[in-house]
């Protein structure tokens, strides 16, 4: 079993990811090289969103499964409704020292970086990728079946600005208003879980959407014939947290130090094409690998900030909303 | 007929009435290791997150009724399409040579062995946009673009699953009839398709009612399956409260639409008469003697059909053996394809997976073939077999316990115990297993999976052993009784033996289903003890692992080694075999 | 697992150690057994108590309650009222496998899974008979039973009547102290069927086993049996000797069951001490002696065996005037079908290898003597 | 459902429209029919002309090939080799449900979920029988078959006998031109099977419906029988009248099979043109003519009817010294087992209503005349 580490005396990590290439990408450049330094083996379970079932029951029994869980805006704010998630030691953090930003240094989440989000679409079908999230909307000039994440973390964001809504005034988002978007392109649309889109990409079924950066650039690198466009890429940071009542807080702690770590950081934009989340890292990244990250210095024009803070007020009601919605067929 | 049963025979020679004790140990095992978790479970439906009705009032929201509504839609549709596909096969198997029909029953349960989760991914590259059936159809002209998240590509892939369910108990029934009143009706002038509609038809109506009622109850509960091939506009309760549970944290109301979701499947059954209606073919007298029932079933007079089977006969199409036989073909051959799919992928050269795939690689192999993967294989080698055989031990002797007591309440009590596992949705009593195990400190160990996936193996054994008694002629007991032997020896030497071939089949079953069972390993299992579906299942859902497909590779191999034991166990076990395998004697 | 009792200690056994010397086992008592199913009396107040060693036949029509007393004896039917002892011991509370009972079931009730050699050893391995005196045993009965190369057979792959042969020879293999036979030979022909009952008759003899048989067949009954019962309606209307039962029938239903008889209706005309005399078709008939008064209306019986018949005055009691109506041939005997001048049809069967012959048409002159003719008063005229 | 043929449209079919004169129907020419299952000859051309109106029985013990001859008729069994004709029209190509032939199942084949009503009105609404006319006719044949008051009953409600008499009714009511019954009567009482025989010979005249009947019950193939053929190892031993049969069977099978008869061996030693002059137990027997020749080993066969016994010398042909074994009362008969000086043993039957009686171990002479042995060469002498 993945955890033949065991790490009996020692303690080891257990991670709750996201799957698929993103989590490839993480335990080989990371987790490999910080098994290897600390002695701390990682075991890696991957679902997308977090199982917060589970989680909750574990925090109540006081034996979660994961001491470290990887969270987006809306991850978090959900895993904080619930009080999920245990106060971090930043005196333990050095690295959160240099964060670029304040928003990526939660009391119950350290930020990792920043990933994007972009419109892609099959070129077999279209020829030119689609540029804009309005073109999304157009089923007549571009008819096929599109993806969504089924849920509203980003959905709602791309559902906005695909409505014309100007990127300055997305927030706050009038939900009833997304809705009646949602409705109009429902029939034309699939909504699922990341991993299941990723595979409808590939396979060809679902001809453009939004998705992860990281999954559409391996799909091109698999040759599958897609394109995608930085315009108006959807920008949110990943956190790392730690459950309370976890076991082994040591390398769960060791963790979270070593991805801040400058070494770590430095090498987020090669390994993950995300934007690293520390001020010396982001200096480092040269002008043509800044081209092809998510709110970087080239591309943060064309970025659109998800805002933690309307997801951490709306988040829960959000997403309840739109499983209802989901829900009614 | 209600005065002929009476408990006042516990005191009578014969079988004494302590012979339901033998339904004890399930019984027992089922309330502490099922029925406590979901207790738990359902309490919190009026607890949490405050006390109160409101998680009952949200879960009886309209869009809760309508996803209900659409469920059992879902349900029913599918079970009407496995019924129609399902009933001609099971008809030729059961008229087939005993070969023959071991082969095609074989071919039935085969698809089993494969991971529903793989044959879903099977369906997955059919379906697709570009995948063979679609491009096939707009090829013959038919405007489609993906057969995926689409009513006909989720009826797909839950007929392929529920057909199995529907089929065996038909082909068990179908067996003990006696087609020589077929042949009655020939000499009285009704053509083939006359005579089957009107005299073997109505004959099979218990096999048809337990077999889609099993179908329609595992579709009801379903999940996994219409998440994945259904899409948002064929959301199911189960669907939902796999949600509510796992991703949003709401437990009450998870809660709360769970019992909804059981309730109605309750309801539903009741409506069908599984559980009040047990179709044995002998009743029970006062004195524990036993007479034949009369049938429960009527006649089928309708005209028009009677009218279109009498033009079926009169153009003599009834007798063209070979289109029943080609539809039959045809079905076995739907039944098979989503795994044979997992074959070209497996040798895929990209981690992508699609049909057909690009490159030629055997890193999938090599990957299957690390301490990962054969982990979770070797776990499940333990637990499936091990829990298989302690849910057919347990279910077979509650059926003959049941079977055989003359106190009724070990049936009334029973009964709906022992096929609750079936019917309550898995998902609902999984997060009680899982805070059950955390408190009794077996969590994430092999005895603790397998005390909970016992309970999933529990209804098959009971059903079909139960069944097999049901159809066992209670002279059998009486006469070796006569000639001296005890109860026990009974048991050992007469009713053992005379339904072995049913046992094994429940093993089987057991065997199969576990084999495949994601959700309770998903969330009964931690880190640490991980069985092979759910290693499948973070594969296909999680990870994009093409390592799936070898896994659905190395299934078929599996099920072929079946295949070829089965035959010799046909052949070795001459008359009995499966002379027997849910009825004990032949039609009298 | 085998029984409620809980006391199952004290429970009184009947079954014989195998070092108990056999024979002298096997007397049994039936008292007033009546049994009820919902509305319908199917055994009332049935009282039989037969030797051991005598072989007793139960026969009757169809639903007359011959399996349900036999089933009782067994143990698999309870008793509403009345108690059965065997051997003095009240069987209220002995269980089946105890009672030392062997039965053969009217449908086989052969083990389906077990080849006709395992199905003749059960019994004997459920008393741990030694493995050598089994294989001399099954080899010895299936030798009775003429099944010898059959023995790896299993009971779908005999015929009907193969299979009723390994029946038999299973109840009879374990020489039970009772055996009880319900329509053992129904299924078989002719040839063979004498032929074992002529071995069931065979075996009952050399181990001195009580057996209870139920039959249908009225010659059967008689070939075989020391005494038979002739039930009806759940009841007893005759217990006696075959030839008691034949030649004096107490009850119509047991006339006209028991054998075939010819029904006249007629009214007394005198009463003597040797006869009664019968004014019947015209003529007076002279029947056997029987309490009646004059005035009554009666039946009389005749059986067909007992009429002379020709177109002469020949000696004997009775003549009656009658016209051959038909005549079939059935072997050994010829079958005449006669009408008498008022009406009434009658049978009679000229027997022999040479059979006088009469035409269709022809006049007739019926003789039979007094002492054949039963006569009984009119009410219990009901047909069966 | 049942067989494959192609050209579906040219099928000839023999039902007689509803309207069509009853009567003349149901000449039956079955030629050189044989079926083999695997190794196993099932039934080895048999030939057989059946007349309009007849009533055919076919005698044999079981597994001699009556059932498979009887489906082959059905239409269930496709011959090997030979041919059927109805009324002139080869079966070969016609299906089941159009051949107008009426079947009784040797195991009832009642419809378990229909009533008895319903079964009964099964065939009638298969040819759209009008419902005032079916129920007439149902429940006439309720009457026939005395099952009035049972017609809401299911099958498995009934007793053996009720089913078998349900399954009687169902396939006369159609009135089809042929009529097939396998053992229809098997599992009857004596009186009600005699009842039934009588009715079925009363609807089987009536309606001059060919009838073709299936029995291993010899008594009830003369009863009821014009003519009949007796198989063995499915082929067919002898045809002819019950009286031909019984009285000059053409082989030993068929004279052992068709009634009793007693065995006797010896060797020839005389033949002349009306009789066969055989040294037996030490006596000379003279026998009916046979072509054989002086010093032939042979088997001679007598019936027991025809031995007349005494202890005085009777009149007769031949005389042979015996000495009373048993005796063995039935009712109309009583029969003597006695054992010839030689050792060989023989039965005889007395019969009429007072017989003589002779006590074990007594000293009698048995007398039979020639024409009532038939002599066979020994080759043949395997039983059945
Ligand atoms: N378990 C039962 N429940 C209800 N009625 C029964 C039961 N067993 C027997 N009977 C009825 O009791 C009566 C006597 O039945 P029984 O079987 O003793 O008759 P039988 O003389 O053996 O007849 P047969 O010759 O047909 O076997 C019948 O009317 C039968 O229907
Ligand atoms: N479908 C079959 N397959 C193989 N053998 C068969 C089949 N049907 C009949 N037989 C065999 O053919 C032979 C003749 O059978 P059939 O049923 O005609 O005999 P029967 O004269 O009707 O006997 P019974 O009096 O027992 O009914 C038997 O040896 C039987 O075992
Ligand atoms: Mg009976
Ligand atoms: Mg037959």
């Amino acid at each position: 079993s993945p955890a033949s580490g065991g790490g009996t005396s020692k303690g080891r990590v257990v991670y709750a990811g996201f799957g698929g290439t993103f989590d490839d990408l993480v335990k080989k450049n990371f987790f490999d090289p910080f098994t290897e330094e600390t002695g701390f083996p990682v075991v890696m379970t991957g679902d997308s969103p977090p199982p917060v079932g589970p989680i909750q029951a574990g925090v109540e029994a006081e034996s979660p499964d994961w001491n470290i869980l990887i969270l987006n805006s809306s991850g978090l704010a959900l895993c904080l409704a619930n009080d999920l998630l245990q106060d971090l030691d930043y005196s333990k953090i050095p690295g959160a020292a240099d964060y670029a930003d304040p928003s990526y240094k939660h009391p119950k989440g350290a930020g990792m970086w920043a990933f994007g989000d972009v419109l892609w679409s099959n070129t077999a079908v279209f020829g030119d990728p689609l540029e804009k999230w309005e073109d999304l909307w157009d089923v007549k000039a571009f008819p096929g079946k599109r993806g969504f994440l089924n849920q509203a973390h980003k959905t709602f964001e791309a559902t906005a600005l695909g409505m014309g809504i100007e990127p300055a005034d997305l927030y706050p988002m009038d939900m009833d208003l997304i809705f009646e978007r949602l409705d109009e392109i429902r029939p034309h649309a699939v909504f699922l879980d990341i991993n299941t889109i990723n595979n409808q990409l590939s396979q060809q079924d679902i001809v453009a959407g939004p998705l992860n950066i990281i999954r559409v650039r391996q799909a091109v690198l698999d040759g599958i014939p897609v394109g995608y466009t930085w315009n108006e890429h959807l920008v949110d940071v990943n956190y790392y947290g730690i459950p309370r009542h976890a076991k082994d807080l040591d390398a769960a702690s060791a963790l979270i130090d070593y991805m801040t770590s400058p070494e770590v950081q430095a090498r987020v934009a090669e390994a993950l094409s995300y934007t690293p989340a520390t001020k010396a890292a982001q200096a480092a990244i040269d002008e043509e690998t800044a081209a092809n990250l998510p709110a970087s210095e080239v591309t943060d024009s064309q970025a659109l900030h998800i805002s933690a803070d309307w997801w951490a007020e709306n988040g829960v009601e959000a997403e309840k909303r739109f499983s209802d919605w989901l829900q009614k067929g | 007929m209600t005065d002929r049963i009476d408990a006042r025979v516990a005191r009578a020679p014969g079988n004494g009435g302590a012979i339901g004790a033998l339904a004890l140990p399930a019984i027992v095992f089922l309330l502490v290791v099922y029925v406590v978790p979901l207790i738990m479970v359902l309490v919190t439906a009026f607890t949490d997150p405050t006390p109160g009705l409101q998680n009952i009032e949200a879960a009886l929201s309209p869009t809760n009724l309508q996803t209900l509504l659409r469920t059992i839609e879902i349900a029913g549709a599918a079970t009407l399409v496995a019924i129609a596909i399902g009933y001609p096969v099971a008809y030729v198997i059961a008229g087939a040579p005993p070969r023959l029909q071991a082969v095609m029953l074989v071919g039935v349960i085969a698809p089993w062995m494969t991971s529903v989760l793989i044959r879903t991914f099977g369906w997955q590259v059919l379906l697709g946009r570009i995948g063979p059936i679609p491009t096939a159809l707009r090829w013959l002209g038919f405007d489609v673009q993906s057969l995926l998240q689409t009513w006909a590509g989720l009826l797909f892939g839950l007929v392929q699953i529920i057909a199995p369910l529907f089929i065996l108990p038909l082909v068990a029934v179908m067996r003990q009839i006696d087609t020589s009143n077929t042949r009655a009706a020939l000499t009285q002038g009704a053509g083939p398709a006359e005579a089957f509609w009107r005299v073997y038809l109505p004959q099979t109506r218990n096999g048809l009612q337990v077999g889609a009622t099993l179908a329609f109850v595992v579709a009801l509960g379903s999940f996994v399956i219409p998440d994945i091939l259904g899409g948002q506009d064929a959301t199911m309760t189960a669907s939902v409260v796999n949600d509510l549970l796992n991703r949003q944290g709401e437990r009450g109301p998870a809660a709360a639409l769970a019992l909804l979701l059981t309730v109605t499947i309750f309801l539903l059954i009741g409506l069908l008469r599984l559980v009040t209606a047990p179709g044995s073919r002998w009743i029970r007298a006062r004195d524990g003697n036993y007479t034949p029932s009369p049938p429960r079933f009527g006649r089928l007079r309708w005209g028009p059909i009677i009218g279109l089977m009498r033009i079926l006969d009169w153009t003599r199409l009834s007798s063209q053996r070979w289109i029943l036989w080609g539809f039959v073909a045809l079905v076995q051959l739907f039944l098979f394809v989503p795994q044979l799919v997992t074959i070209p992928i497996s040798f895929s050269g990209t981690r992508t997976m699609v049909f057909p795939p690009e490159g030629f690689s055997l890193q999938w192999y090599e990957q299957f073939f690390t301490p990962d993967w054969l982990g979770a294989a070797g776990t499940t080698m333990i637990v499936a077999p091990v829990a298989a055989v302690l849910a057919t031990v347990l279910g077979a002797l509650a059926a003959i316990g049941v079977e055989r007591s003359r106190t009724r309440g070990w049936r009334m009590l029973g009964v709906p115990l022992l096929l609750s596992p079936l019917i309550v949705p898995v998902v609902v009593v999984s997060v009680g297993f899982y805070i059950t195990l955390i408190n009794v400190g077996l969590y994430d160990t092999v005895i603790g999976l397998i005390l909970v996936e016992t309970t999933a193996a529990i209804p098959y054994a009971f059903v079909i052993s139960q069944a097999a008694m049901q159809s066992l002629d209670p002279l059998y007991e009486r006469a070796a009784r006569s000639m001296g032997a005890s109860m026990s020896r009974v048991m050992r030497k007469v009713i053992l033996p005379i339904i072995a071939p049913s046992i094994i089949v429940a093993l089987l079953f057991g065997f199969l289903t576990l084999f495949d069972e994601v959700v309770i390993p998903v969330f009964a299992s931690g880190i640490d003890v991980t069985v092979l579906p759910k290693r499948v299942y973070e594969a296909i859902v999680v990870l994009s692992d093409p390592t799936v497909a070898v896994v659905g590779t190395l299934s078929i191999i599996v099920a072929a080694i079946v295949l070829v034991a089965a035959l010799v166990f046909v052949s070795r076990s001459r008359t009995a075999s499966l002379e027997t395998i849910t009825g004990g004697e032949r039609g009298r | 697992m085998q029984n409620a009792h809980t006391d199952s200690g004290a429970l009184p056994t009947v079954v014989a150690s195998d070092s108990a010397p056999r024979g002298r086992k096997g007397h049994l008592k039936i008292s007033g057994f009546s049994k009820r199913y919902g509305s319908l009396l199917a055994a009332r107040d049935v009282s039989i108590e037969i030797e051991a060693g005598e072989f007793f036949s139960l026969l009757g029509p169809s639903g007359s309650g011959k399996t349900t007393t036999m089933m009782a004896i067994a143990g698999f039917v309870t008793p509403d009222e009345g108690t059965i002892e065997l051997d003095g011991v009240r069987l209220d509370r002995v269980p089946v496998e105890r009672r030392g009972v062997g039965v053969v079931f009217q449908n086989y009730a052969l083990f389906p899974h077990l080849t006709v050699w395992e199905n003749l050893a059960f019994p004997l391995e459920t008393r741990r008979v030694p493995n050598a005196q089994i294989r001399d045993e099954v080899e010895q009965m299936l030798g009775v039973v003429q099944l010898e190369g059959r023995e790896n057979h299993y009971p779908t792959q005999l015929s009907g009547g193969q299979q009723q042969r390994v029946a038999l020879a299973r109840a009879l293999i374990s020489r039970p102290s009772v055996l009880l036979m319900d329509e053992p030979l129904g299924a078989l022909d002719r040839n063979l069927r004498g032929h074992l009952q002529h071995e069931i008759r065979r075996v009952q003899r050399e181990f001195g086993i009580t057996t209870i048989y139920v039959t249908h067949d009225q010659d059967e009954a008689f070939t075989m049996s020391d005494r038979i019962a002739v039930m009806n309606n759940g009841g007893i209307e005759q217990l006696g000797t075959p030839a008691d039962i034949y030649r004096n029938p107490k009850t119509l239903f047991a006339a006209n069951f028991v054998g075939d008889n010819n029904v006249l209706q007629g009214t007394v005309t005198g009463v003597d001490r040797d006869a009664v005399e019968v004014l019947c078709a015209g003529s007076v008939v002279r029947c056997r002696a029987a309490e009646l008064k004059v005035g009554d209306d009666v039946n009389i019986t005749v059986r067909p065996e007992a009429i002379r018949l020709g177109t002469d005055g020949t000696s004997g009691g009775n003549r009656l005037k009658a016209v051959v109506e038909d005549h079939v041939f059935t072997g050994p005997t010829m079958r005449y079908h006669v009408r008498l001048a008022d009406g009434t049809p009658m049978i009679l069967v000229e027997s022999g290898f040479d059979h006088s012959f009469h035409e269709i048409g022809a006049q007739v002159e019926l003789a039979f003597p007094a002492h054949s003719a039963s006569v009984f008063l009119n009410e219990d005229a009901e047909r069966p």
